[in-house]
């Protein structure tokens, strides 16, 4: 499991690869959170682009990394999610709270 | 068939796996791993083995994260059995800590860890047919869990 | 860590597995998957997890083979370990006839069947640093095989 | 695990796709000879190029085949083998007694 960590303006890209689950979760939740606050990041985009795998220990990095973006009004995006990813994410009604994008380059033309 | 899985009805199960590990995070991955290449013995959808990997990557992680807190030291075993009506019997199993009050456990959304979302009861009870947990505090919990995989009618992800 | 591998060196052990099985055929497959997941977690090279299910699928054939002579009702076990030096250890236990005469056996192509090539000790032993067998005419046969990743100096395929 | 049996002229097409081990082995042996006995074949050709994986009960069908067909005086041939199949075929030496090609065309072509 990868994770590259990519600071634009205010915005974090977090890229993943691999499978998201408790073995690096903690981590990343934690990396995620440090380089929020140090450097007054607003908003967060998770690249799920080549993650294979997530159970709910991934999703609670997320969705708990949602609830802190949007509690200083910042924007949350998540772009790549394929299968079985993205049907995990529909299933836990993720997609209904944050937008999904098929990559990157679809949230920069917005 | 020659099995130390006693009280069952033997003469249904055609083939069976008993594995046993610590709880180290590592094995979360190779537990679901493990045991959707036993599943794909059924010739189910690779739909079927995402979800059952799925649900042992949930109840694995329950072992480690709360019957042992973290501790990389505790036992656990799996045991999945298919049986001659395509059906999967999985019994996840820990001697952890144990669970104090199972109908809270069982909430959707309840956690006691506060960086969780309780979303792993309702995951395995989601993407299986059947779920039957028992629990002793300070001797450890196990979780049996069904499912069929013919005439199965249900819309997992509705 | 707590294990039920009694008389090792327990301290050493960093990960284990025991599986526990019957003999069908379709489980040997099924074995080398599952200790090839093991063994990847010391991000050793594909070549070296290629050789490790190539010398588990010797194995457990022997014993569905040999052992229980084509019965599926034999319990096959395994049991992997991986420890601080980088190394495996490996155990594959039947409880089947047993092998009368072990240097025969041993003997690169020899095999009791004719239609077989007398390669499965030969490959496990190319391919492991060490092997060590012990068995009993109608207990059983189990075969230990060790391995460590690190300063290995051989040439596998010379 | 697939097998597809064709023949062309007095040569049988072996073409294997999966992993070649004992569950399969014995059902691929009865079948070769039942075929190489009716039809009066005297030569072979096995296509691994799907294969992923060899043990020595898949070797043993094989090194077995070429007892059968040489006693004939056929010939045989092992076609598309990679790795790790191809390093398994070297190390048994078997390399040595038939010849490897990488498709079947290359054996057309002779
Ligand atoms: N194996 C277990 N041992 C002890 N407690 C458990 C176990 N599994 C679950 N629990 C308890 O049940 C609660 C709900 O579990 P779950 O639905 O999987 O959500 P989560 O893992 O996100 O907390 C956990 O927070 C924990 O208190
Ligand atoms: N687990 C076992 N139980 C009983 N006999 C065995 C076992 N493993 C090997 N043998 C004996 O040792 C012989 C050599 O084994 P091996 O080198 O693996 O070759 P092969 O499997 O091709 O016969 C076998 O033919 C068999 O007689």
């Amino acid at each position: 499991m990868d994770v590259e960590y990519k600071t634009v303006r205010n915005t974090l890209v977090v890229r993943v690869k691999g499978e998201l689950d408790m073995l690096i979760a903690d981590k990343m939740r934690q990396e995620i959170d440090r380089r929020l606050e140090e450097n007054s990041i607003k908003n967060l985009i998770f690249n799920l682009e080549k993650v294979t795998f997530i159970d709910s220990s991934g999703l609670g990095v997320i969705i708990g990394r949602y609830k802190k973006v949007s509690a200083v009004s910042g924007r949350m995006f998540i772009v790549g999610a394929k299968n079985p990813v993205e049907k995990i994410l529909h299933f836990s009604g993720i997609n209904r709270l944050v937008p999904m994008y098929s990559s990157e380059q679809d949230i920069i033309n917005l | 068939m020659e099995t130390s899985l006693k009280g069952w009805e033997i003469m249904s199960i055609v083939n069976y796996v008993h594995f046993e590990f610590p709880s180290l995070p590592e094995n979360v991955s190779f537990a679901r791993s493990c045991v959707g290449a036993f599943v794909s013995q059924l010739n189910c959808t690779l739909d079927d083995i995402e979800e059952i990997k799925l649900v042992v990557s949930e109840a694995v992680s329950n072992c480690i994260i709360h019957a042992y807190e973290n501790r990389s030291d505790g036992k656990i075993e799996i045991i999945a059995s298919l049986r001659d009506d395509r059906s999967l019997e999985l019994t996840v199993k820990d001697y952890g800590k144990g669970i104090e009050n199972l109908e809270q456990a069982l909430q959707p959304s309840y956690s006691s860890d506060p960086n969780r979302m309780g979303l792993g009861f309702t995951f395995m009870k989601s993407f299986m047919d059947e779920m039957d947990i028992s629990s002793q505090p300070q001797e450890g919990t196990s979780v049996l869990l069904k499912r069929n995989f013919l005439n199965r009618d249900r819309q997992a992800y509705a």
